[in-house]
């Protein structure tokens, strides 16, 4: 199986080839790698080298903290690549952004309307979780869509709050 | 009496109490609410009464369910830990009332120091300077404290008369902002402390946070335990404590002490506590507050003095005399403690919660780690993120921190985002190295991605992690769909999985 | 030289080098049986290589396989740890000859002191008594160990050449039992060492086990870091170690030290090693043998030393002088050792194995645990059953106790059996309390029955506990059965099982 | 549901009532009981009083390990205690004595033959594990049966080493 993997704007090509080989650009690897105890923790064993590694899945990607160094990367199959090269790039940038609670808490204020036109780093929601008041940004200009939460309403994470147009 | 202790909290630090009662061959009463049945201080205590549901108003700060348990149990004493109720005037005056020792202050010291302001002025009379701001004044309004602004100057900060811990605190950069900033303190102070009133101080720039650990007994005797520098600080939340500071030398040690005893005798105060000074960069220091408490940081004091601080509360408590004189007390090599929160540093310090599913703590020689968490324990979104502190112990600072740096490596937890990137990003800083910061420093000179390349820069590494478990993944789902596909075959399924769940 | 150590061995003590080069900022690298893919050391090391299957034989005693990987590395240091081929002379050779360091003695004296036999021959004649037995030979026979034993007296021991941590020993009674004995000794000694060569020593009654830590560097300076009591011992393995030794006084100190200094000193001795003695109800001691490596109890003495002797060692592999003289090794308060088995002191103390489904270790002040394993990690038949080393600190004998008890009671290892309640009641017994103890202690006066009779009785708690458990796992086989009977319902059940775990 | 429990010799009658009502000899405790994180460990609070305990199953009962104590116990509900009553108490004790290997690992030797008479505490078998070697001896007086294994084998956990009539 071939992946295009993208980190910090550079393409690498990876095959898996089997459970102990991949290539990476074309160069075979001998790789030891195992899930340590059943966790979502990963140890690569790498011409001697040992690394382990936290890996999460996030809604763009993978990121991959190691030796106290995080990298965001996309991971895609030949077929992904080319779809979204036919789409012509990513359709997130341009569409609609929905903001979700990143943790469970608790709605403190929402201090803009429906209609509102805002700016890029503008202060969406304030959610308040473990004692500290946290401010949710707007990572694009534009117009605030539909709201779905109230002020004093308890949220859980990932609930979507409100969308930017 | 202080044969059996009430702790009036949670987490790492009603663990600790814990360990220090037992160690004295004290009995525990733990208190908890619904979300914490499973956690540490509730197994590790002799006995465990329900507070009530998970938020804390409905139980942590419920001071009239404490004192029924603590009659219903035939606890003798309270110890109140730090946060929740622990600066309440009250909560020693009912503990007093009731013929309970309360471990720390008496209820005049707690109200003297605990509002702020009434602070200032007791120890301005001491002859103690004090940062310049709001004086000798109680609760003033939005409108009396825009009027006042202008006279103490830009930048200034709006703090909570009752704060702590950076709760309803707020930089103020010029008039026009205050209003916005002013309303925001008091709804951030209303919420953590149920008093929404706020003073005003003026931002002393380039300082640095340094504070004075204190013991007094009932016999008049008042010793400090040297300096923890707490600088290193992000929306006023300390991150990083160290002992002794970098900045401090001898002669300074002995005069700041000398002024910390004085604010401490000028509210006649007993056990344990600490003032904070600002220290600007010519060494001119100033009276912040006190805290009227155990502090979080106190363990790095313990690592260089030997003294185990919540024990010499019990014994100051029990109304004996201290067990140390002042020049008992050495500081022997440096400590640092890095507070661990659930929170992701990648994604401007969010606070993450969920059950934890494994953690690994670092050992081995000088290394202490106080926390209420273990694998299987949920960190819920109800209480302070800090979930560890990691604290290590070096016979010189620059041994501390590379102690620091292997005891961050070797941490593992599973099941939220930590700090510990932010840490050790930290502890590679040539400025932090060079003991070259104040408390702006985390803001304004510090960011993750800037000090990432303090570190090495494996990418391909990185690529070949990601992709690997990507591929796992996709593999795993081809799997179910095929599953979901297998309808001729259903009864062998059943069949299969009785036996896996048997 | 020494920017990269092969450490040589697993588990606790592994983890424990790697931390001290860690903290140098030296490069390291683990080896690994197939057992050990996912051991600590693995995952702390900078790197990793497998050296066979799990018995030690086809791994960690692999000294060619070990020589390759040090090459293939490019490690420019060894560290061996204890057991394994910590005190092979070949190994330190074999490093020597390819100008790889060896952190340990000179192959010399490693020859000179691991034939037990060689060692009471080289001490004697640098005048330090030994323990009277076989004395300057080498392999003796069977008949020839028949022979001298009544010269020597019952009871009397029979000992490994090559031997320690008890494996090989043997006490003999009468002549009668003897030969049985000898057979059965030689076979351990055979399998943990490879070598089956035994002698004889006088069985001294009513003596303690005390040893003092060495530290000797290449310009001819050698120390000692005071001593250790270890005589509480099972089938002759340490138990619990502590310093200072309950019966030690600064008179005997110096006079045991100076004797151990010069045993060292005989052999032209260099980094740490350890001297045994044997200390009678008298006051006298004697030579037992002398450890040429780093001791499984060090921690203890880096507890009350400050000294971190692993970080020393590398400094003297270094060609450094030793960072500490005499008069600078100060002892202060008192360190506990509960060496945590993987054994069940409820059933003759026999090994237990499986995976570790939950380990929450004891933190807090004065506390430190050296371990290998960790939530996950499975405990195999194929290492020594001590999975971790639990060590306390306190300012008095009785406060690191007192320490001990409240560390051993949080202590939670689920998945194998402990010898925690051992400790337990060890700690709590009287004759431990009070300092009296000698080697016979644990065998002869001490049983769990009847020390468990020091913990409060709790029988109806028992019975409800007990009961609940037995209760919920009925009700859940009753469910297992009617979902067995569920067959018309089948197709339900897919649906369901897909759900969970999809 | 009712059990008579077995510990030390006294009989104690547990009726389980509810999720956080049980009565001992008729007494009504109201008991906070739960496993700790799916773990065998479950953690008990009743009156107020907090215990931790290790519950573990063995082939005669139930071993329950509290605040630093082990207690032996037995379960048995009305029905199994009738039978028992009626088989005249155990049968195991007069019946056959199977060795099963406490723990993996190797047998070092077996100083014993089929049809030896041997005495109560006489040594079976020597297992090597863990670097030491366990004797394993007899419960009972009797003569040796059909032994399963040859020196020098590895065995696992609970595998039947012999057996003594």
């Amino acid at each position: 199986m071939k992946y295009i993997t993208t980190l910090d704007g550079k393409e690498y090509l990876i095959e898996i080839i089997d459970a102990h080989h991949v290539a990476i650009d074309g160069r075979v690897q001998e790789v030891d790698f195992e899930s340590v105890s059943g966790q979502p923790v990963y140890s690569l064993i790498i011409d001697g080298k040992s690394y382990e590694s936290y890996v999460y899945e996030t809604e763009d990607g993978w990121q991959v903290l190691t030796r106290g160094r995080q990298y965001n990367l996309t991971v895609e199959d030949e077929r992904e690549k080319r779809l979204r090269a036919a789409a012509g790039g990513s359709v997130a940038e341009a569409g609609e952004y929905h903001l979700k609670a990143p943790m469970p808490g608790l709605v403190v204020s929402i201090p803009v309307n429906e209609g509102d036109k805002i700016e890029k780093g503008q202060v969406l929601v304030i959610l308040e979780s473990m004692k500290m008041q946290n401010e949710l940004k707007s990572p694009k200009a534009g117009v605030v869509g539909r709201i779905r939460v109230k002020q004093g309403e308890t949220v859980e994470q990932r609930q979507a709050l409100l969308s930017v147009q | 009496m202080v044969n059996k202790v009430l702790v009036a909290n949670r987490g790492e630090i009603a663990v600790r109490i814990i360990r220090a009662c037992r160690e004295l061959g004290v009995e525990t009463v733990a208190v908890y609410s619904e979300a914490d049945r499973q956690a540490l201080h509730v197994r590790y205590a002799d006995e465990a009464y329900l507070l009530g549901p998970a938020p804390s108003r409905e139980s942590y700060l419920r001071l009239d369910k404490i004192m029924d348990i603590v009659r219903k149990s035939g606890a003798d004493a309270v110890h109140p830990g730090y946060g929740f109720l622990a600066e309440r005037e009250d909560f020693a005056q009912a503990c007093a009332d009731d013929g309970i020792t309360f471990i720390g202050p008496r209820p005049s010291a707690i109200a003297a120091m605990g509002d702020k302001g009434v602070a200032r002025s007791t120890v301005v009379k001491a002859g103690v300077k004090v940062v310049p701001g709001t004086e000798d004044v109680g609760n003033l309004s939005n409108e009396d404290l825009l009027a006042l602004a202008p006279k103490i100057g830009f930048p200034l900060l709006i703090k909570a008369t009752a704060g702590g811990g950076g709760k309803g605190m707020r930089e103020v950069r010029s008039l026009e902002e205050m209003p916005a900033l002013l309303m925001s303190a008091r709804r951030e102070a209303e919420s953590a402390f149920g008093d929404g009133n706020v003073y005003l101080e003026k931002l002393v720039e380039g300082a640095r946070h340094i504070e004075f650990q204190i013991m007094a007994d009932g016999q008049g005797n008042v010793i400090h335990l040297g300096e923890r520098d707490c600088s290193l600080q992000r929306r006023h939340q300390k991150l990083v404590e160290e002992t002794p500071s970098p900045v401090m030398d001898e002669e300074l040690r002995a005069r700041m002490g000398a002024v910390a005893v004085k604010a401490a005798q000028s509210v006649d105060y007993l056990n344990a506590g600490t003032i904070e000074f600002l220290l600007d960069k010519d060494k001119n220091f100033y009276f912040l507050e006190m805290n009227t408490r155990l502090q979080v940081e106190h363990p790095i004091t313990e690592m260089v003095t030997g003294i185990d601080i919540v024990k010499e509360q019990i014994r100051v408590a029990r109304g004996r005399t201290l067990g140390y004189k002042q020049e008992d007390v050495k500081l022997t090599g440096a400590a640092i403690e890095c507070r661990i929160n659930a929170e992701d540093p990648y994604n401007g310090f969010l606070p993450s919660t969920g059950r934890i599913t494994q953690a690994i703590l670092p050992t081995g020689p000088g290394i202490r780690v106080d926390t209420g968490m273990y694998p299987g324990f949920e960190i819920t979104p109800y209480y302070d993120p800090m979930i560890a502190k990691l604290i290590v112990w070096g016979e010189t600072r620059a041994q501390a921190i590379l102690r620091m740096r292997r005891a961050l490596e070797e941490y593992r937890v599973v099941g939220v985002r930590t700090n510990i990137p932010f840490h050790q990003s930290m502890m590679d800083s040539t400025r932090f190295m060079a003991g070259q910061y104040d408390t702006r420093f985390v803001e304004e000179r510090f960011s993750m991605e800037g000090l990432a390349e303090s570190r090495e820069y494996f990418p391909e590494i990185a690529a070949i992690l990601g992709t690997i478990v990507a591929h796992q993944q996709t593999q795993r789902s081809a799997q179910i769909v095929r599953r979901g596909e297998r309808d001729a075959s259903n009864w062998k399924w059943v069949g299969r999985w009785e036996r896996m769940h048997r």
